[in-house]
């Protein structure tokens, strides 16, 4: 008979408070098989294991259960209490009666009996546990880093120091991202463009980076270490090696377009570069706009151009490459705020965002740099800056604050004062927040040196008075309403996901919250992980924040991926599924179930009546299995077992908590 | 001999089921079996019914014991309590003899089954007689069966027609003839004649023949059509093969025995995976050998009473008369 | 032939008494010996030499095993791991309740042996029915002529019954042990090689009407039952023991039929004559 | 005529040596049974015969062939037909070592109640064939005779759909009531074309899926388990229904299981063509998720 | 096997919960919770401290792929008075398509329990995602008091 143990654990008062622990262990020891129980304040903690050691020593157990919290938690934890107590961790079981039991029951007898029932479910499951073992796989060296802004950048440039080959995949014609579009950044005001472009050119430049600009992921199979990923080269209609980037074609083209990097306030050719610093500095045609597509004629460019690059007839270009880490740093987009009819944004031109003033005043950008409004280029005397447009607000926008708008407007309050002297600038705020290092401090000197004028209330109304923009607030620390006269008006937009986040992640098969956000693997303790082994999030794809933190988590994500790939070999999970080849028929049904490919037809020969005969049965690649277990039902016979959640053991599971 | 017309029989089971728990053929909705009498409920004395009237006596799954466990203690406890006097009224000579033959396996050979005897001995039996095949896969005659009369029973009726004659065969038939008197009159009666079989297989000396047949190509060609299913072997009356398995439910449980067929395929599968009995061939040869040769051999007896029921309802119509005819052919070297 | 002991059954024969583990003894990695009594402390029932018995556990299973000997108050049973039930009986320990119920099977026919030389020969777990009838020969010595236990085993750690195979039955006298193994280690001093050539080596003779017990894996008894002709050993001299599943013990569910027999009531002892009767079912 | 169609055919293959064995029917006990038999020489072709009583799908057999060295040779009604297809998709037949001989069929006929009466065209249609859909076989080497005109079917799902009309309980009390007279003899099983698994769930020693006793409750996990096994498998060929020896009306829950595959993943019929896969073994992302 | 059917279980659905039983009927009901999503949603429904009736216990399953239609049975026949089976979202799933699977089983498999006498409401299936620990607390909420309405289930529960 097996020998199990069971510790129940107070998790401090947690657990013990509504539930009581010493009649849940004192129950234990009535069910089948269960030789010792006992309870303890702290299970997970260095001497609550150690108990957990010195029983299955005392009493030579050869099965543990422990009923604490959620095993999505200590699990691993647990796992290798007993492994160090030199026990197979796989003859281990969990019944949570924190998060399922104490902390949603109040009433302790009612919480305790269902507690019980818990206990005797994972007693019932462990004595059916077998000891299993990993199957270790091999590691493709090589990583994957999709978006190449500043984060994809940082995290590529960290993981190509350690020797591992890296490719990036950006969707537009050049890496930069959202930090190519602004001008200076807090609180050093140091330019964006100095401290961005040397990276670009660093990761441009060194030997183990490989960048895939104007691409897409189009699929992702396989799994941690062994990930086979088909990228789409989107036709740039240039070919590559021959561009020098001289320019003469965008020069030439006769087509102009509204410029998307500009957000709509500059111009550009249909065949062109973003920005001038782009990497690869190789122009890329836009084909909805480019006459040549449209009807055929024009063409110019191909004829101006010294090397020959310019190639219609390229197609998309799909290739598939095996990598073993993926870093997903796709970044974030701008909150839509057409929702805000009352702000009027579309129809004042006057009336722009956070985004639309940094190109206003990039050096780089449609104006040189100077503070122009868009209507008529004149230089505004007053400009009223609105925050919290669409951030912390559930009713139009998103419920969570976007962290960054406090410090950016603050930054362009001080720019507005630096770069049109006798100006003045309004800031209507909900609260300020500063949470970096010097934020408080820049924060501090916009209003009192720079004289911002900041005015707690939200903005109700907008409109045009002759070339006035009238901004209706109210200043809600003296109690009335104001009004301003403005000439220009800047809205600090939320931060939201990518609009095609949701697909990124379907392909990538990792889980997204309610906003699009991709969601960590755990929100304190593994932020830069998900739960799809292999696959690592940095910057503002996994939520908003700025610059710093984005770079602090690239330096993260990229550790994590170097760990990954630094190993030859890789446990893979025992959790897999087997066949009973006496048993199996070979109908393959579960072939045609599994995600991963993982099972597929073998020849047997074996001696029926008397003679050799062959016959096809099903056969589990224990490397490609993931343990989703979908196939063990397919199987109607049911020689497909998956281990660790055996038909046996959810039977008895289901058996005990009935009882 | 004592006579009791056919209409007045309701009435005496009326009276009868005061005294006993009275168990008749039924042939309501579903199949045909016995179950307990309920006064103008659907009686069907003519023919015999689909499912033969052993599991009155082995039925198909019968708690033995129940037990309980506590850590390495555990206890146990025998679940037989006997049944309240019944009486198996309106079984038909075939069935009679079925059960004639069931005894010889549970009460015989050194071992008494007490779950089979409690139940046995607290049964009143009363037969009727058929005066020709009661259906046309019948061939009782054959097997040594007197269709018209069964000897080991309490009280036999003869079909006369419009009445039954009553005859005892024991003690407690006299009895009971006595104590139900009033319905009966005395008439000189005449036994009408048997009518015609068709099914008529000849098995003198079939047994002897057997014995040398174990490897005749024979058993191949009839086994083929076999599906292996357990249809023939839980309508036969004689069919006794049993398997004994218990249910678990935390610390308590009970150990039962159920109906078990020698056709399904993992019955003589062993632990370590073993089986003599590996295919078709193998099981069909050993059903057709114990009911024509080893039961015989064991008790003198053919395990076949010749009631047909197998014959009616086996999918592949799978004919015990046909292998009769079929070893019969057979000239051995 | 076969003359039939029979011990009072209080209820129906399938339900069992309860039952203790009082001892266990590890013969070898994957063979315990288990020394059953009831609560009370005495002997569930006296089986004769070569009987069977049905041990169970009562949550997991029940399976029918060779009673190996008796002591005055307990009975021995050899169990070899290799399903559920030995799985669970192998992880049991001393005091653990078990269900017992028997004695089943026709056991050696005693009056047969009496007065007779016997050659006992036993591979691996097979000398566990045989050991009940040497013991019994043992406790009876003056009944029975000259005794020769041939024993082999794969390898000297499979070795089971090492104290009496080694310390007491050689003290017995007329009594001659001779051990073999497929394969030695650097300690064995014994004979090394397979029982058939061993016996076909040792030469017993068969005259005096000597009875032959075997038992051991199928393929052993067939290459031993060759050697034996070749000595010269009569089909009639020649018992053996036969292993089939069975459920009720008593004859009556019809699995462990072989032709019109059941192992568990007609056997599990059968001559070699009467196995050449019956049909090669088995 | 068609008789001596499939005698002819049959000891053409068996002399030419093209097939091994021919699976077809001969006379049983009465004149109202036929039954499967096995021929390997051609003077035994004799023995054939195709009446209204040849009610047996021999198609299952084949499963006992696996290892044979030449082809086999089956006779095929419609729905037979139906079932090689089903068992080539799972497997469990090869294309190439069987020679189909297709017969379009007119339905097979109810045993009359007593031997002596001759008369065939008064007995009516098993209950199988009335609601027959496909009396041609679908796939097969060669057809004796001409197709048989598609009979009209009425509303196929009738039983069903009057069952489904009736109250939680009354239907409990209906199916309670049949599944107390099953006496898990396992006829349907073994008969079933669909149910070709090598060994059943329910006969593995170690896996406990289904208790051994007879009760309510095993004998409703049976039936019901076997429902869900054998969905989008089910080819309504009706041997369960006419070989259970209780009478338990089986095709009421196979054609319930039909009736809702078609209308939730879109009308499937089992076994008609090659390349179909069962429902259960695929999925479309815009499957209904009404009580999701 | 006529004569030793146990008495066929009355069918009607006891309404009042049985008031002469000292503690108040708590329904039990079998749940079979994905590991990635649902457990996931529970685990947050538990830190977010959001209290449900007690009534039921979760089985945690890597995937809602890999509960089979007879565990849903088996836990009607050991007496469990409702069953919810729940993954993620259909395109959540950690398994990319574990959960069509289940989509289409389970379907299925309610329709035929609903056909067999089984009331809808005792057998649920439900999309809970990792964050909705609300959608979860009320999901277990609104089937206790559904089957609590319903009263101990008798059908398809073994007689012992």
């Amino acid at each position: 008979m097996r020998r199990v143990g069971v510790f129940v654990c107070h998790c401090g008062s947690n657990i013990a408070g509504t539930v009581d622990v010493e009649r849940v262990a004192k129950e234990a020891c009535k069910f089948p098989n269960v030789v010792f129980a006992t309870d303890y304040k702290y299970m997970c903690s260095e001497p609550g294991q150690q108990v957990i050691k010195d029983a299955i020593k005392e009493h030579n157990l050869d099965r543990v259960v422990v009923a604490s919290c959620s095993p999505r938690m200590h699990e691993p934890t647990f796992r290798r209490c007993l492994e160090s107590a030199g026990m197979n961790p796989y003859l281990f079981e969990m019944a949570n009666i924190r998060e399922h039991c104490s902390w949603v029951h109040p009433d302790k007898e009612k919480g305790t009996v269902k507690a019980i029932d818990l206990v005797r479910k994972a007693a019932a499951k462990v004595v059916k546990d077998e000891p299993l073992q990993k199957s270790s796989i091999g590691i493709t060296k090589r990583a994957l880093v999709i978006g190449g802004g500043i984060a994809g950048i940082q995290v590529a440039l960290d993981i190509a120091d350690a020797g591992f080959p890296v490719t990036i995949v950006e969707k537009e014609p050049t890496i930069g991202g959202r930090m190519a579009q602004i001008d200076k950044t807090f609180p050093t005001l140091d330019c964006s463009a100095c401290i961005l472009t040397p990276k670009m050119v660093d990761a441009s430049q060194h030997p183990n980076i490989e960048i895939l600009s104007y691409s897409e992921v189009e699929k992702v199979e396989g799994y941690v270490g062994n990930f086979n990923i088909t990228i789409r080269k989107k036709a740039r209609s240039v070919d590559m090696s021959k561009c020098t980037g001289c320019g003469t074609c965008w020069e030439k083209c006769p087509t102009k377009v509204d410029s998307e990097f500009d957000m709509g306030l500059g111009k550009r050719k249909a065949i062109y570069t973003p920005f001038p610093q782009a990497v690869p500095n190789k122009p890329v045609i836009d084909r909805i706009h480019c006459t040549k597509f449209k009807n055929g004629k024009c063409g110019i460019c191909q004829k101006f151009c010294p090397t020959g690059a310019v190639d219609f007839e390229q197609q998309d270009e799909l290739i598939t490459e095996k990598y073993g880490a993926i870093v997903v740093s796709t970044g974030f987009n701008q909150f839509d705020h057409s929702v805000y009819g009352e702000y009027g944004y579309g129809k004042y031109p006057d009336v722009i965002t956070g985004l639309h003033f940094e190109r206003l005043i990039n050096a780089s950008g449609p104006t040189m740099g100077k503070i122009k409004r868009p209507s008529d280029h004149k230089i505004p005397e007053t400009v009223v800056f609105v925050k919290c447009v669409g951030s912390r607000d559930e009713a139009k926008g998103k419920s969570y604050c976007s962290r960054t708008c406090c410090m950016y407007t603050a930054k362009h309050a001080t720019l507005v004062h630096e770069k049109i002297p006798g100006s003045k600038s309004y800031i209507f705020y909900m609260d300020v927040r500063t949470p970096g290092k010097g934020y408080e401090e820049f924060y501090k000197r916009t209003a009192e040196e720079y004289e911002a004028q900041y005015i707690r209330g939200r903005v109700s109304k907008i409109y045009q008075k002759g070339d006035k923009l009238m901004v209706r607030g109210e200043d809600s620390l003296i109690g009335r309403p104001v009004e301003i006269e403005a000439d220009m008006v800047v809205l600090a937009n939320a931060m939201v996901a990518r609009e095609d986040a949701g697909d990124l992640a379907r392909t990538l098969g990792i889980s997204y919250d309610k906003d699009n956000f991709f969601t960590e693997a755990h929100p304190k303790l593994r932020p830069v992980e998900t739960h799809t082994a292999g696959v690592f999030l940095a910057g503002a794809c996994q939520g908003p924040k700025d610059i710093p933190d984005s770079v602090a988590q690239a330096g993260a994500a990229a550790s994590k991926a170097i760990g990954l790939l630094s190993k030859t070999q890789m446990e893979s999970d025992a959790i897999v599924s087997n066949v009973d080849e006496s048993r199996c028929s070979g109908c393959m049904i579960c072939k045609g179930i599994c995600p991963y490919k993982a099972i597929d037809a073998k020849i047997i020969t074996e001696r029926i009546g008397g003679k050799m005969a062959e016959r096809q049965v099903a056969e589990v690649n224990k490397s490609l299995c993931q343990g989703c277990g979908a196939c063990t039902v397919a199987c109607r016979a049911g020689c497909l077992n998956l281990l660790g959640f055996t038909n046996e053991q959810i039977l008895a599971e289901v058996e005990a908590v009935c009882l | 001999m004592k006579t009791v017309v056919k209409s007045k029989i309701s009435a005496l089971l009326d009276e009868i089921a005061k005294e006993f728990n009275l168990l008749v053929p039924t042939a309501g909705d579903g199949a045909s079996k016995f179950a307990p009498y309920t006064s103008g409920g659907q009686v069907s004395l003519d023919g015999r019914t689909l499912l033969p009237p052993k599991d009155v006596f082995f039925p198909q799954t019968e708690k033995m014991y129940k037990f309980s466990t506590d850590g390495m203690a555990g206890s146990l406890e025998t679940l037989l309590e006997a049944p309240k006097h019944q009486m198996l009224f309106g079984v038909r000579p075939c069935d009679v003899k079925s059960i004639h033959e069931l005894d010889h396996v549970f009460l015989t050979k050194g071992f008494v089954d007490e779950f089979y005897q409690s139940k046995r001995d607290r049964t009143f039996l009363v037969s009727i007689g058929c005066n020709g095949p009661a259906e046309p896969t019948c061939f009782c005659q054959s097997m040594g069966v007197n269709p018209q009369e069964s000897d080991a029973v309490d009280v036999h009726l003869f079909d006369l027609g419009s009445e039954y004659g009553a005859v005892a065969k024991s003690e407690n038939g006299e009895a009971f003839l006595q104590k139900y008197a009033s319905f009966f009159n005395e008439a000189e009666v005449q036994l009408p004649a048997i009518s015609e079989f068709a099914l008529k297989p000849d098995v003198e000396g079939i047994t002897e023949k057997l014995q040398q047949m174990f490897d005749h190509p024979l058993w191949e060609e009839v086994s083929r059509k076999c599906l292996g299913c357990g249809a023939c072997t839980y309508l036969c009356p004689t069919c006794h093969c049993f398997d004994i398995s218990g249910r678990v439910a935390g610390n308590q449980g009970f150990k039962f025995r159920c109906w078990d067929s020698c056709m399904f395929s993992e019955y003589t599968r062993m632990a370590g995976g073993h089986n003599p009995r590996p295919s078709k061939k193998e099981r069909v040869r050993n059903r057709f050998l114990h009911k024509l040769q080893y039961f015989p051999e064991r008790y003198g007896d053919l395990l076949c009473t010749g009631c047909g029921r197998c014959l009616s309802k086996c999918p592949v119509n799978m004919d015990i008369t046909n292998i009769i005819k079929q070893i019969r052919e057979v000239e051995l070297a | 032939m076969t003359q039939v002991l029979r011990a009072e059954n209080p209820v129906s024969p399938l339900v069992p008494v309860v039952g203790k583990i009082i001892k266990i003894v590890a013969e070898k990695i994957d063979v315990k010996t288990f020394h059953v009594s009831t609560p009370e402390g005495e002997k569930p029932f006296t089986p004769a030499p070569g009987q069977l018995g049905m041990l169970s556990i009562l949550n997991v299973g029940e399976g029918m095993f060779s009673i190996t000997t008796q002591g005055p108050n307990h009975l021995e049973f050899s169990i070899k791991k290799t399903g559920v039930l030995t799985d669970a009986l192998h992880e049991a320990e001393v005091g653990q309740t078990v269900a017992v119920r028997g004695p089943y099977g026709n056991g050696f026919p005693l009056d047969f042996c009496k007065g007779k030389d016997i050659l006992f020969i036993g591979g691996g777990i097979g000398l566990a029915p045989v050991r009940s009838l040497i013991n019994y020969a043992v406790e009876n010595r003056g009944a029975f002529g000259n005794l020769q236990v041939i024993y082999g085993s794969r390898s000297p750690a499979d070795l089971v019954f090492k104290e009496d195979i080694l310390e007491n039955w050689p003290k017995v006298p007329g009594m001659k042990v001779d051990l073999t193994v497929d394969r030695g280690d650097d300690e064995w001093k014994g004979n090394v090689g397979f029982v058939p050539a061993f016996i076909e080596q040792l030469a017993p003779s068969p005259d005096g009407d000597k009875v032959c017990v075997l038992c051991g894996p199928p393929i052993m008894i067939k290459f031993c039952l060759q050697s034996l002709a070749k000595l010269g050993f009569k089909d009639e001299n020649i018992i053996t023991t036969l292993e089939m599943r069975m459920k009720c013990g008593v004859g009556k569910c019809g699995r462990c039929n072989i032709g019109s027999c059941f192992v568990c009531l007609d056997g599990p002892v059968f001559t070699l004559a009467q196995l050449q009767k019956m049909p090669p079912e088995y | 005529m068609i008789t001596e169609k499939i005698r002819a055919a049959a000891k053409e293959l068996l002399e030419k040596g093209e097939v091994e064995t021919v699976i077809g029917w001969e006379r049983g006990t009465f004149w109202y049974n036929s039954t499967p038999v096995f021929i390997s020489k051609p003077e035994q072709a004799d023995r054939l015969v195709f009446d209204d009583f040849c009610a047996n799908n021999l198609a299952k057999y084949l499963l006992d062939y696996r290892n044979a060295d030449g082809k086999i040779a089956v006779f095929v009604k419609g729905c037979d037909a139906r079932a090689i297809t089903r068992l080539i998709q799972d497997n469990q037949v090869k294309r190439e070592k069987v020679y189909l001989i297709g017969i379009p069929c007119t339905g097979m006929k109810e045993a009359p109640k007593t031997v002596s009466s001759q008369d065939v065209a008064g007995l009516p249609l098993l209950a199988k064939c009335q609601s027959c859909a496909t009396p041609n076989p679908v796939i097969y080497d060669i057809l004796l005779g001409d197709p048989v005109p598609q009979k009209e079917v009425g509303n196929r799902f009738a039983g069903v759909e009057a069952l489904e009309a009736k109250g939680a309980d009354e239907k409990y009390e209906h199916w309670g009531k049949l599944f107390s007279e099953c006496i898990r003899c396992y006829a349907c099983r073994n008969v079933c074309p669909a149910c070709n698994c090598r060994e059943c769930a329910f006969d593995a020693n170690g896996l406990n899926w289904l208790g051994k006793q007879n009760n309510l409750q095993e004998n409703q996990m049976f039936n019901m388990t076997r429902a869900m096994h054998v969905a989008g498998r089910c080819i309504e060929c009706g041997e369960c229904e006419r070989v259970c020896p209780m009478g338990l009306p089986l095709m009421d829950i196979n054609r319930k299981i039909i009736k809702d595959l078609n209308e939730l993943f879109g009308s499937y019929d089992a076994g008609l063509n090659l390349e179909d896969r069962p429902p259960l073994g695929q999925y479309k992302l815009d499957d209904p998720e009404k009580f999701m | 096997m006529s004569l030793n059917t146990e008495a066929l279980p009355k069918s009607q659905e006891v309404t009042a919960s049985p008031e002469a039983a000292p503690q108040p009927w708590e329904p039990r009901i079998v749940g079979f919770a994905c590991n990635w999503c649902t457990y996931a949603g529970a685990d947050l429904a538990g830190l977010s401290r959001l209290q449900y009736p007690p009534s039921i216990r979760l089985i945690r399953v890597p995937c809602s792929g890999r509960v089979n239609p007879q565990f849903v049975i088996r836990a009607f026949q050991r007496g469990a008075d409702g069953v919810l089976v729940a993954g993620c979202h259909p395109g959540d799933c950690h398994y990319s398509t574990g959960n069509y699977f289940t989509r289409r089983r389970f379907l299925l498999m309610q329709r035929l329990l609903e056909y067999m006498g089984m009331d809808p409401r005792r057998f649920q299936a439900r999309w809970i995602s990792g964050s909705e620990g609300p959608k979860f607390q009320q999901t277990v909420t609104q089937m206790t008091e559904d089957i609590k309405a319903l009263g101990p289930n008798r059908k398809m529960r073994d007689v012992e």
